[in-house]
């Protein structure tokens, strides 16, 4: 079995996260789907490091998962406080700022 | 036998991951990551990351997840319109240049079809509990202490943003 | 002396922070005049030990230590014989001008002042500045009071004038700027051990040689920059704008001395450091010099505002100035200094005794005045005086800079042709027509508006500061070698010296190809060619030269047909 | 090494890391601003002292050559201890005025301070990945700080969506450049031999995430709405001491990791500098929010910077530093005094228009402004000016002319809305009867202190540039 089946497939799960971030309007979502972005590398990540034999790969992935945890708490209090302001979630909705 | 297995799980994340960018309702969209993060977790197993693959389970799939879904809740947050309901430009720009992403990718990775090897033999040493610790707290102590840090950081950025009352000029 | 150059330079600089600690509007007044009046004192010694005779000599060379790490930029000021009189007409313009706005500036009164003076420090310093750098820096450092003088002081459509002064002139000189690095780094390569230098001694060696394809290039973005600051036409408009908007002592100023660092750079900087282009370009720059003679001219005799109209005069004179640089004859070059020196004198007057009709009448159209000539004899003697040296009658000294200009273009071989003369001429008659009908409509005639009757004579401030720059204006027409002796030879000098690269460097750039499109704008002036034509009969010449072939007497018979 | 000088490579980083700790517990106890204030300052000098030292001090690697240390590492630590002392200080008075003068503010600007130090001393990939994530994630909750406004609040939405999406491109173009040259070391990933399209793709990945980072264009799009949505010194804590790190960071990936790719990233720069300076000034002229305006000129200075980068030389890396060093002090000023103007209360202070006539009301505020936008313009004598002056003279010493070209055009574009300040401070009426307030003591010494060294830097450089000239660290 070849390496790259597991390059293509985390390729294929970055470029679905990348079209949820550029298409999908509710902030959770988006947020969702920046996750299985950080995800896919990790996917990328982890074959690298199996490839290779060499266990940095598998930390980087530690240390991005931390990313991730932390992302997670400060990204959803924002979307909390947001939600309290406007009572909405969806990011067309929301836009006092343009240009 | 790990061919099927990674099909398995290849297809499932796939499914799952273009099941919650198409879901209506953000809670099933949330179970829908729950199922590729499994998924994932799965074939990381497949790459004899057992550590990494407990870890994406119990942090990302438990932890972070459950967040997700808690705030959710909190938030009753209404079910998004479809995403093909609508066509915008917005949907056309994402798509395209989701395609061009993914086209991009799809050759750099095929470019090297053949040229990578197997599973490295020392894998099954490197992806364990005890090779991994030895190089978080040797080399990598520096960012692990950073790390914690970074968590606390977020902790006390997250208290400070959801924690204090909302002052009197919320839209009724 | 290097020391006296440096406080002359600085004084004002200080003199604008001292302001800062002043209250009172009248001790700013006063301490303003001081400074400015010491400035000028302190500056005479440097004019009476000047060394007249010393050619391509700095003087009074300060050179400071290389202030920008790795490379050879520093801090260097000095006089030769080009900046000399400039130098000294900003130091003895400054108090008058102080003194002109004495009354008419009643808000911010220390804001004012400081800028007068941080402009003044500027001004010296361009004037002074014996590097390329130090110049740019200089420059900007006017740029900045310029610009809240005319917006903060200004007239009705300040803003956007000094906002268009300002960008207007910044694009030019931002352009510029890259130019300048590019020739600190080939000078650097060329004449410094690789370390980039805008020393103006070393970038005008003759070892400094750029190409032909290097030189258009850089002359024309560095000509950009100064036909906009000069202003040369087309680049003009935002000058007549600038100058009616701006408080009597900014037209001052922007007339008398910030104009003349355009065509000062000119001088100093673009014929130098890039002769074959520059002398390549001299008919398309005398072209539109004399476009700007005629066009100044005409355009100024519809004028219905005064100050407009010395304005559109001033554009006029420039031309003349642009005309006397790029003739490339002492003569030419000689009229064109001095030119500007007058210049300075007669339109910093007009604009004076137009800012005191206007703070009398607080009106400038032609048309409110008329027969004012009863209430004010004594200005209307000033006026008449000031009007003349406008038109250049002889005996004034507008005469001396116009007639050797005249004289320096008619002769000269760059230009080649006696029609740029002819032309040029003709501005001197317009001006004497728009001028004297301004004067007659303004003076003369019967009174047509009764407030003009209660006009009263200026008084004796406004005479005291009317009357140094009259005296000079006929010292100037009487005996204008007292004041043309200090550029002489410095002039000729660098005219020569000039040539001469332009010759070496067309010498060795004779076999090379330009490229097409450089080729074409070489080819709109055939000065060029004429100095390849001689390059390439001195090169057969040596070429047949070494041929042992043929005896010693073919060879001369061939020298003597070509000669 | 001995451990102890192993530590002393990072002091700066251990002391601002000890002292967020330190005001957070500050905070849980007492919950005194002023306290956690005063603490953040004295932290913060010490650790600009700690910085400065090792400016002079040597260069190497630190913690299994995870850490760079001296020169260009040092600096990026001093250019990051400039903006977060001088934020610190003016963010006093405003938040007080403004409300929102809570401690946790700045254990957060201290956990930010701390990503950044991380970020410009790291040598390799981890440590640059959680050192931006570490600042990122700070930032984002700073952004939304003042969050009973609903403009601060959506700028920190906005802020973290973008930031966590340009954060999957970023990791993802680590990995790929992991796989490419099978390490995370700056130094062995310049020492790959194979460059496949992994490996370019990964370049590009990479690339694109510090561009985000930089708000280079087409990457810009969250800086104008976080700008002006942030409460103001917190702004310019973002605008100048992240932006910094962020291009220090960016100045040791390009030249350590990727020397031998210089041709290939500098084509790519050069397109992204030519849009950023072209897209950021013209946005920047239709403006009338300050703050927004402020942005976009950030943008399009980013773009001057990124001149020096597409040079790519050890003279232009310096002089990269060199404009950095003047950005910070000239864009911490203008922040502030906007910062100043804006807690009055009554008008909108962001909006030009009701600046008309102040600036000769508290005369040394207006001569301040006057002082950071001529600076901006890039106009001798003040440091903005030698900042361009040696970026374009480094790009033209490169051959890069006609970049360089739209550079200068680009900002004569700006001085059009640098000056629009100016004429509404000066040249305009008050007519409106606005009576502004003598700001405080410390306030006032702050944005002197930063006009003073905007003026000494523009006038005698030589101190700096021969210090940056020294620098030959850039790459080995």
């Amino acid at each position: 079995m070849e390496m790259d089946w597991y390059l293509g497939l985390s390729a294929v799960l970055f470029t679905i996260g990348v079209i949820g971030v550029l298409t999908k309007k509710n902030a959770i979502v988006i947020f969702m789907c920046a996750e299985l972005m950080l995800n896919s590398v990790n996917l990328t990540l982890v074959s690298f490091s199996a490839q290779l034999g060499d266990v940095h790969g598998q930390i980087l992935v530690f240390f991005a998962l931390c990313v991730a945890a932390a992302e997670a708490a400060v990204g959803l209090a924002i979307i909390i406080a947001i939600y309290r302001n406007n009572l909405t979630v969806d990011v067309t909705r929301i836009n006092l700022l343009k240009w | 036998m790990e061919t099927y297995l990674f099909i398995l799980f290849a297809t499932l994340a796939v499914a799952a991951a273009i099941g919650m960018i198409s879901s209506k309702d953000t809670v099933n969209s949330a179970l829908f990551l729950v199922l590729n993060l499994i998924s994932v977790a799965g074939i990381f197993l497949l790459l004899k990351a057992q550590f990494l693959a407990v870890v994406q389970v119990l942090v990302y799939g438990g932890a972070i997840m459950v967040l997700f879904l808690f705030v959710i809740m909190l938030l009753n947050l209404s079910d998004e319109e479809h995403m093909l309901s609508r066509f915008s430009v917005r949907y056309a720009v994402g798509f395209f240049l989701g395609v061009i992403v993914l086209s991009q990718l799809l050759y750099a990775i095929a470019s090297v079809t053949g040229t990578l090897p197997q599973i490295h033999p020392e894998m099954e040493q490197v992806g364990t509990v005890e090779a991994i610790g030895d190089a978080l707290f040797t080399v990598y102590l520096l960012p692990v202490l950073v790390t914690a840090i970074l968590l606390t950081a977020a902790v006390v950025g997250a208290l400070l943003l959801a924690q204090r009352n909302i002052s009197d000029k919320v839209n009724k | 002396m290097e020391l006296l150059l440096n406080i002359v330079i600085y004084l004002p600089l200080f003199g604008a922070l001292l302001l800062i600690f002043i209250r009172q509007e009248d001790w700013v007044r006063w301490t303003s005049l001081l400074i400015t009046t010491a400035t000028f004192l302190l500056s005479i010694p440097l004019l009476l030990q000047f060394d007249i005779s010393a050619a391509g000599k700095v003087q009074y060379l300060t050179v400071g230590e290389p202030f920008m790490g790795d490379w050879d930029v520093k801090y260097m000021v000095g006089l030769d014989g080009l900046s000399m009189l400039l130098f000294m007409l900003t130091t003895f313009m400054a108090p008058i001008v102080v003194l002109s706005s004495w009354t008419t500036i009643r808000n911010h009164v220390a804001g004012f002042y400081s800028m007068l003076l941080i402009l003044q420090t500027g001004s010296l310093g361009v004037f002074a500045a014996m590097d390329l750098f130090m110049f740019y820096i200089f420059f900007e450092l006017t740029q900045i009071p310029m610009f809240f003088l005319i917006g903060i002081w200004g007239g009705s459509d300040r803003i956007y004038a000094t906002v268009k002064f300002f960008i207007y002139t910044l694009v030019g000189w931002l352009l510029m700027l890259v130019a300048l690095i590019y020739v600190g780094y080939a000078a650097g390569y060329m004449v410094n051990d690789g370390v980039f230098t805008t020393d103006w001694r070393l970038i005008t060696s003759p070892e400094f040689q750029l190409d032909l394809v290097q030189q258009t290039w850089l002359f024309l973005s560095f000509g950009f920059a100064f036909c906009i600051k000069v202003p040369i036409f087309p680049f003009h408009s935002w000058l007549p704008l600038a100058h009616t908007e701006a408080p009597t002592a900014g037209s001052v100023v922007l007339a008398a001395i910030a104009l003349k660092m355009g065509t000062y750079a000119v001088l100093r900087y673009l014929i130098p450091l890039f002769p074959n282009a520059a002398i390549a370009f001299a008919p398309m720059f005398a072209v539109l010099g004399v476009i700007g003679i005629i066009y100044g001219a005409l355009v100024a005799m519809v004028q219905k505002d005064v100050k407009k109209l010395v304005a559109y005069s001033s554009i006029s004179h420039l031309g003349f100035v642009v005309l006397g640089m790029f003739a490339f004859t002492t003569t030419g070059a000689q009229g064109a200094i001095i030119q500007m020196v007058n210049h300075g004198l007669s339109t910093g007057a007009l604009f004076i005794i137009v800012g005191m009709l206007y703070e009398r009448r607080h009106s400038r159209m032609i048309a409110d005045f008329g027969g004012i000539a009863k209430m004010m004899p004594v200005m209307t003697v000033m006026f008449m005086i000031a009007t003349l040296a406008s038109i250049g009658l002889p005996g004034l000294n507008g005469f001396v800079g116009e007639f050797l200009i005249l004289v320096g273009s008619f002769n000269s071989d760059v230009l080649g042709s006696p029609w740029y003369a002819v032309i040029a001429a003709l501005g001197v008659i317009l001006a004497a027509g728009y001028m004297l009908w301004m004067f007659q409509r303004v003076m003369f005639g019967p009174i047509t508006h009764e407030e003009n009757k209660k006009l009263t004579d200026i008084n004796a401030r406004e005479i005291g500061l009317l009357v140094p720059i009259m005296i000079f204006i006929v010292w100037i027409g009487i005996r204008p070698t007292d004041f043309t002796k200090y550029s002489e030879a410095q002039v000729e000098w660098m005219l020569e010296d000039t040539r001469a690269r332009a010759e070496a460097i067309a010498s060795n750039a004779a076999g090379e190809q330009l490229p097409a499109w450089a080729q074409k704008l070489y080819d709109v002036t055939p000065q060029l060619a004429s100095i390849h034509e001689i390059v390439n009969k001195e090169d057969s010449r040596l070429s047949s030269a070494t041929e042992p072939a043929d005896g010693d007497g073919k060879i001369n018979d061939k020298q003597e047909q070509s000669l | 090494m001995e451990p102890v000088n192993e530590l002393l490579t990072i002091l700066p980083l251990i002391i601002i890391g000890a002292a967020g700790l330190f005001v957070m517990m500050l905070d849980a106890f007492t919950g005194n601003a002023r306290l956690a204030y005063l603490s953040t300052m004295l932290f913060s000098v010490a650790a600009l002292a700690a910085a400065v030292s090792n400016l002079f001090g040597p260069t190497g690697e630190s913690f299994h050559n995870l850490i760079t240390y001296g020169g260009t590492a040092a600096f990026g630590m001093v250019l990051v201890m400039i903006g977060t002392l001088f934020s610190v200080i003016l963010s006093r008075d405003y938040l007080e005025k403004t409300g929102g003068h809570i401690a946790e503010v700045y254990s957060m600007i201290l956990f930010a301070a701390f990503g950044m130090l991380l970020l410009v001393a790291s040598n390799n990939l981890v440590t640059l990945f959680l050192g931006i994530e570490t600042m990122s994630i700070s930032l984002y909750v700073l952004a939304g700080l003042v969050k009973n406004e609903k403009k601060s609040v959506e700028a920190a939405l906005k802020y973290f969506l973008l930031g966590a999406f340009a954060t999957g491109f970023l990791l993802y173009g680590i990995a790929l450049l992991y796989g490419a040259s099978g390490s995370t070391f700056l130094v062995d990933i310049a020492a790959t031999e194979e460059k496949g399209m992994i490996y370019w793709a990964g370049v590009g990945l990479l690339l694109v995430g510090f561009f985000f980072k930089i708000s280079a264009v087409p990457f810009h799009m969250w800086t104008p709405d976080v700008y002006q949505g942030a409460p103001t010194t917190i702004t310019a804590f973002m605008a100048t001491a992240s932006k910094a790190a962020a291009f220090v960071a960016f100045i040791l990936v390009l030249s350590r990791a990727l020397p031998d790719a210089r041709a290939e990233w500098g084509d790519v720069i050069w397109v992204f500098a030519v849009l950023t300076m072209v897209v950021g000034n013209i946005l920047a002229l239709v403006q009338d929010n300050v703050k927004r305006m402020l942005a976009y000129s950030s943008i399009a200075h980013a773009g001057y910077i990124m001149i020096g980068l597409a040079a790519g030389t050890d003279a232009a890396y310096s002089a990269v530093l060199f404009y950095l060093f003047a950005y910070t002090l000239m864009n911490i000023g203008a922040f502030g005094i906007v910062a100043f103007y804006e807690w009055h209360k009554g008008y909108d202070f962001t909006n030009v228009e009701n600046y008309s006539g102040l600036g000769f009301q508290q005369p040394v505020m207006g001569v301040l402004m006057s002082i950071f936008l001529f600076s901006m313009v890039g106009i001798p004598p003040f440091a903005g000016f030698i900042g361009k002056y040696r970026v374009f003279a480094a790009a033209v010493d490169e051959g890069l002319i006609s970049l360089v070209v739209v550079g200068v055009l680009a900002s004569a574009a700006s001085v059009y809305y640098y000056l629009r300040v100016l004429v509404h401070l000066y040249m305009k009426e008050n007519d409106k009867g606005i009576v502004l307030s003598r700001p405080g003591a410390l306030y006032t010494a702050a944005l002197l202190i930063l006009a003073a060294l905007t003026i000494y830097f523009g006038v005698n450089p030589g101190l700096l540039t021969d210090l940056l000239g020294s620098f030959k660290g850039h790459h080995y």
